[in-house]
């Protein structure tokens, strides 16, 4: 099969919603889900053949557009559709609870959110990167108004407004490289990157910096996060958490190992990270909206990430691309779970975590905040160990510290919800599951469980992406037409 | 001549922008927005771009003032004091 | 009247830093070097005999960079399908009450309507010849519409076959493109016959005028649902009121 | 003095000078203002700004726009097509960001009465 349908498919499905919406909300939501399966299929069929993988438009790299899949993308592209997956059986319990809201619309930006998240990890073309960029603004402030209530349109208005302010930047930095070397093709802009003149390639660096790091939730561009979070629906939030901050992330990187800006770059990367970091997990210890603390667990985690990922060892890229993935499933998992939770008690305090009595939910809330948190048997261990071990490798001892000093400031408040919910002196009100749900659930649980007992089952995957981040020669050669 | 009309349009279009955002009332500074497309449109001619002139006068300058102009109807028409 | 009130302080500061940050960026671009490669247009210059369209943007943006706009093109149906979600109210229950119109109003906007949509066809049609094509041709044919809803507000469109229409041309440039994909190996490949002798002829170019129809379909029928939407929102609250 | 202004070297000076210009306008206009719609109108000064700056510097005196007719036959001489191209995706995808805010803008003040976006502070702990 051919790269292109990642995009093509779900552009399809959307244009003919109307008719599925015609055809009735079982059309809607069954093809929906028929959709992301065959998606997750041809992902995991991708896992058996040779990477890279190229398919073209039009033309062949470097003058046409193409979607190359190497070892990088190809761990995103698993995460993400295995995400959209989940939801959109999730979200068929969600409209059954819900009854009366647009569900063809909402089906039509969460599909092109996938689509154009997706497309924006394939792409080897910066300017068809910044549309991708855009269908995916697009839908992410759709989604976040979709509530149309207060609070819901203050978060799209925000998010919008931001997402104006990062695509002028990127435009901006789109139209000096053009300017600069005559060409969009990451390829030839890789190869040709040391040739700008140094101060206006500080230019682009800064604009690009600006642009992709408001977007993928870096400090002091990140303030707007956790207003986003709180207005939006939960399992809209577990998408922005799983998929759409990973998709940033993951284009903030390729381009900083691509361009050859990890020499330059790593310490200034790394401090924003550790800042990022800090700043998070210490406002996140007096919130007391459950999303709110929430987002900012996942600026936090994404602070870790980003101090690990910019270090140039492939030990640490490893042990952080695989911490990625345990976040990606377990920050999926509470957030689904939260979303049974809020709809319950139509609030999002954080008094329902004490106030809810049902051992499923329990059992499955613990494991993904212990999991974040990084406690022995499960996949968030295994991945701060990794980066941990990583850092140790390259005697980087301050960064040990600091993340372990401030893993205890995670643990005071993870502990803290922990023991609400195991606490039994409160009223309790139990909670109705879905079918459904049980099996989302349960399998988002089994394989955090599943990563942290055989952690081998994801580091093979981990270690393509490492080679293939640290080391684009291939990828190159695929996008400067070389290879083919 | 052609530097001449390039610089006489960029001193015009940038006065209108300024009075674009100095403006208090917001159909006024939607129209002198309008000014703004206008004036790029004569740029992009003179910088031999014929299609994106095309554009800008239909989408940039038409249809957007038509939709903002459609907006404000039924948002506030002057900004508040705070 | 004091200064303070007419430009506050956090202005003035905000003003400065703005300068600021113009002095500097202008310092930087002011040593723009001229480009030391062949910009990738050049070549697409040198290549555009092959596509046989006279037009050279327009080969670039539906055929060189096609999958842009299949992108652009799915960015302006998602704005459409949000501004929908926004405006489209199904719970208002006040009775639609029909408004003085003016007939001549009426009649000049139907004899224009038919003017500036043919204008908008043409310009879609010859998208490949001159400038404009199917984003621009698209936008004037909305305005016709927008003439429409201005001189008789109780107008309205058959969403119906917008619908259609929006959905039918969609599927169908995706269809374009994976055709490609089956005939030339290549996703939005030039499967349709075009020879150089052509360029210049209304039938020249192979898909290029087939998809810039299409797109013209497309951005007409949303564009026409956008502006119904914005000049009815309007309508709809002014009855509420009363 | 008319050579002066007919040479290439000038006109994009020009071009730069005045761009940012109108840039940093805009700038200004979204750091200072509060109505959404103007937030909305400065965004569209900027991006403006950007394109005249892109679409500017690739001119050069005596190239002709990329299009052939009866009396140009063959595609030399002509200015580049790519940045018309890439300019012509983004005014289309600014309108349509332009439109979906101004239509959230519309709805929040039918909730509120208000669209200043310095007074959008419902959402914090």
């Amino acid at each position: 099969m051919s790269l292109g349908y990642y995009f093509l498919l779900p552009v399809i499905f959307s244009f003919l919603t109307p008719y599925f919406k015609k055809l009735g909300s079982f059309t809607l939501r069954g093809s929906t889900i028929l959709l992301m399966l065959i998606l997750f299929l041809q992902t995991l069929a991708y896992t058996g053949v040779t990477l890279p993988q190229i398919s073209e438009f039009s033309l062949k790299p470097p003058l046409g557009i193409a979607f190359i899949l190497d070892g990088y993308s190809l761990l995103f592209l698993l995460i993400f559709t295995f995400s959209a997956l989940i939801v959109s059986f999730y979200m068929v319990w969600f409209f059954k609870a819900n009854k009366g809201r647009d569900e063809a619309r909402f089906y039509v930006f969460f599909n092109m959110l996938i689509a154009g998240s997706i497309g924006m990890i394939l792409s080897c073309d910066i300017f068809n990167l910044y549309i991708f960029f855009e269908i995916t603004g697009i839908c992410s402030y759709a989604l976040s108004a979709y509530n149309k209530d207060k609070l819901g349109l203050e978060s799209g208005i925000k998010y919008l407004i931001i997402g104006l302010i990062a695509s002028i930047f990127i435009v901006f930095a789109i139209m000096l490289i053009y300017l600069q070397i005559g060409t969009v093709n990451l390829g030839l802009i890789a190869q040709r990157f040391g040739q700008i003149d140094p101060k206006i390639s500080v230019l682009i660096v800064l604009m690009l910096f600006i642009g992709f790091g408001t977007k993928a939730e870096l400090f002091p561009m990140n303030f707007w996060a956790p207003d986003i979070y709180q207005g939006s629906m939960a399992s809209v939030n577990g998408l922005f958490s799983s998929v759409v901050a990973k998709a940033y992330l993951f284009v903030f990187f390729h381009l900083f190992y691509l361009f050859g800006l990890n020499s330059k770059y790593m310490l200034f990367v790394m401090v924003i990270g550790a800042i990022t970091f800090l700043v998070s997990e210490f406002t996140a210890l007096n919130q007391t909206n459950i999303k709110r603390l929430f987002a900012y667990s996942t600026l936090g985690q994404l602070g870790i990430l980003f101090m690990a990922l910019s270090t140039n060892s492939s030990a640490t890229v490893s042990g952080a691309l695989f911490h990625l993935t345990s976040h990606s499933i377990s920050k999926l998992l509470i957030f689904l779970a939260l979303g049974i939770l809020i709809h319950k008690f139509k609030s999002a305090k954080i008094d329902i975590l004490g106030n809810f009595k049902s051992g499923f939910l329990t059992i499955v809330l613990a494991i993904g905040f212990l999991s974040i948190l990084g406690i022995p048997p499960f996949s968030g261990f295994v991945g701060k160990i990794l980066i941990l071990k990583g850092f140790a490798l390259t005697q980087n001892y301050a960064a040990i510290a600091f993340i372990l000093l401030v893993s205890i400031v995670e643990a005071v408040y993870f502990f803290r919800l922990t023991a609400m919910m195991l606490d039994k002196k409160r009223t309790k009100i139990s909670v109705p599951i879905g079918f459904a749900n049980y099996v989302v659930l349960s399998v988002l649980a089994v394989l955090i469980v599943l990563f942290g007992v055989y952690p081998s089952l994801l580091t093979h995957y981990t270690d393509l992406a490492t080679n293939a981040l640290l080391h684009p020669t291939n990828y190159l050669n695929y996008a400067l037409g070389v290879g083919l | 001549m052609i530097g001449l009309l390039i610089l006489f349009t960029f001193l015009a279009i940038i006065t209108v922008a300024l009075g674009a955002i100095l403006s208090k009332d917001i159909t006024q500074s939607v129209m002198l927005f309008m000014g703004v497309g206008l004036g790029s449109v004569v740029l992009f001619f003179i910088f031999q771009a014929p299609d994106v002139a095309l554009t800008e006068a239909v989408i940039g300058t038409g249809l957007s003032t038509a939709v903002f102009l459609l907006g404000i109807m039924h948002t506030s028409q002057e900004e508040m004091e705070s | 009247m004091n200064l303070k009130k007419v430009l506050p302080l956090k202005h003035i500061l905000l003003s400065i830093l703005s300068s600021a940050l113009l002095l500097s960026v202008l310092g930087l671009l002011m040593q723009v070097k001229t480009n030391l490669y062949k910009n990738v247009g050049d070549i697409f210059l040198n290549l555009n005999m092959q596509t046989a369209t006279a037009n050279a943007v327009t080969s670039v943006v539906t055929f060189f960079r096609g999958i842009d706009t299949v992108g652009e093109v799915t960015v302006l149906f998602l704005a459409t399908s949000g501004i929908a979600l926004m405006l489209s109210d199904t719970q208002r229950t006040c009775e639609k009450v029909v408004k003085q119109e003016s007939f001549i109003l009426n009649v000049g906007s139907r004899l224009l309507l038919s003017v500036i949509v043919l204008f908008g066809v043409y310009i879609i049609i010859h998208g490949h010849l001159s400038p404009g094509g199917g984003f621009q041709g698209g936008v004037v044919i909305a305005t016709a519409f927008l003439l429409l809803f201005l001189a008789n507000p109780n107008m309205s469109l058959s969403h119906s076959i917008l619908t259609l229409g929006e959905s039918l041309s969609g599927v169908a440039y995706v269809l374009v493109a994976l055709i490609g994909l089956f005939k030339m190996n290549i996703l939005l490949g030039n499967f349709l016959p075009h020879p150089i002798g052509e360029i210049g002829e209304l039938v020249s170019g192979g898909i290029i005028p087939v998809i810039y129809i299409l797109v013209g379909i497309k951005v007409g029928s949303e564009m026409s649902v956008i502006v119904e939407y914005f000049s009815k929102e309007d309508y709809y609250k002014e009855v509420c009121d009363a | 003095m008319l050579e002066f202004f007919n040479s290439t070297q000038t006109i994009h000076t020009i071009i730069i000078i005045g761009s940012m210009c109108l840039f940093f306008i805009g700038f200004y206009g979204i750091a200072t203002q509060k109505n959404l719609v103007k937030v909305l109108v400065s965004f569209d000064i900027m991006e403006s700004a950007l394109f005249l700056f892109f679409i500017g510097l690739h001119y050069q005196v005596g190239l002709v726009a990329p299009i052939v007719d009866s009396n140009l036959k063959t595609f030399t001489n002509m200015v580049d097509p790519v940045p018309q191209a890439m300019i012509l995706t983004t005014i289309v995808i600014g309108l349509a960001v332009l439109a979906l805010g101004l239509s959230f803008g519309i709805e929040y003040y039918k909730l509120t009465g208000r669209n200043d976006i310095s007074k959008m502070n419902e959402l914090r702990d």
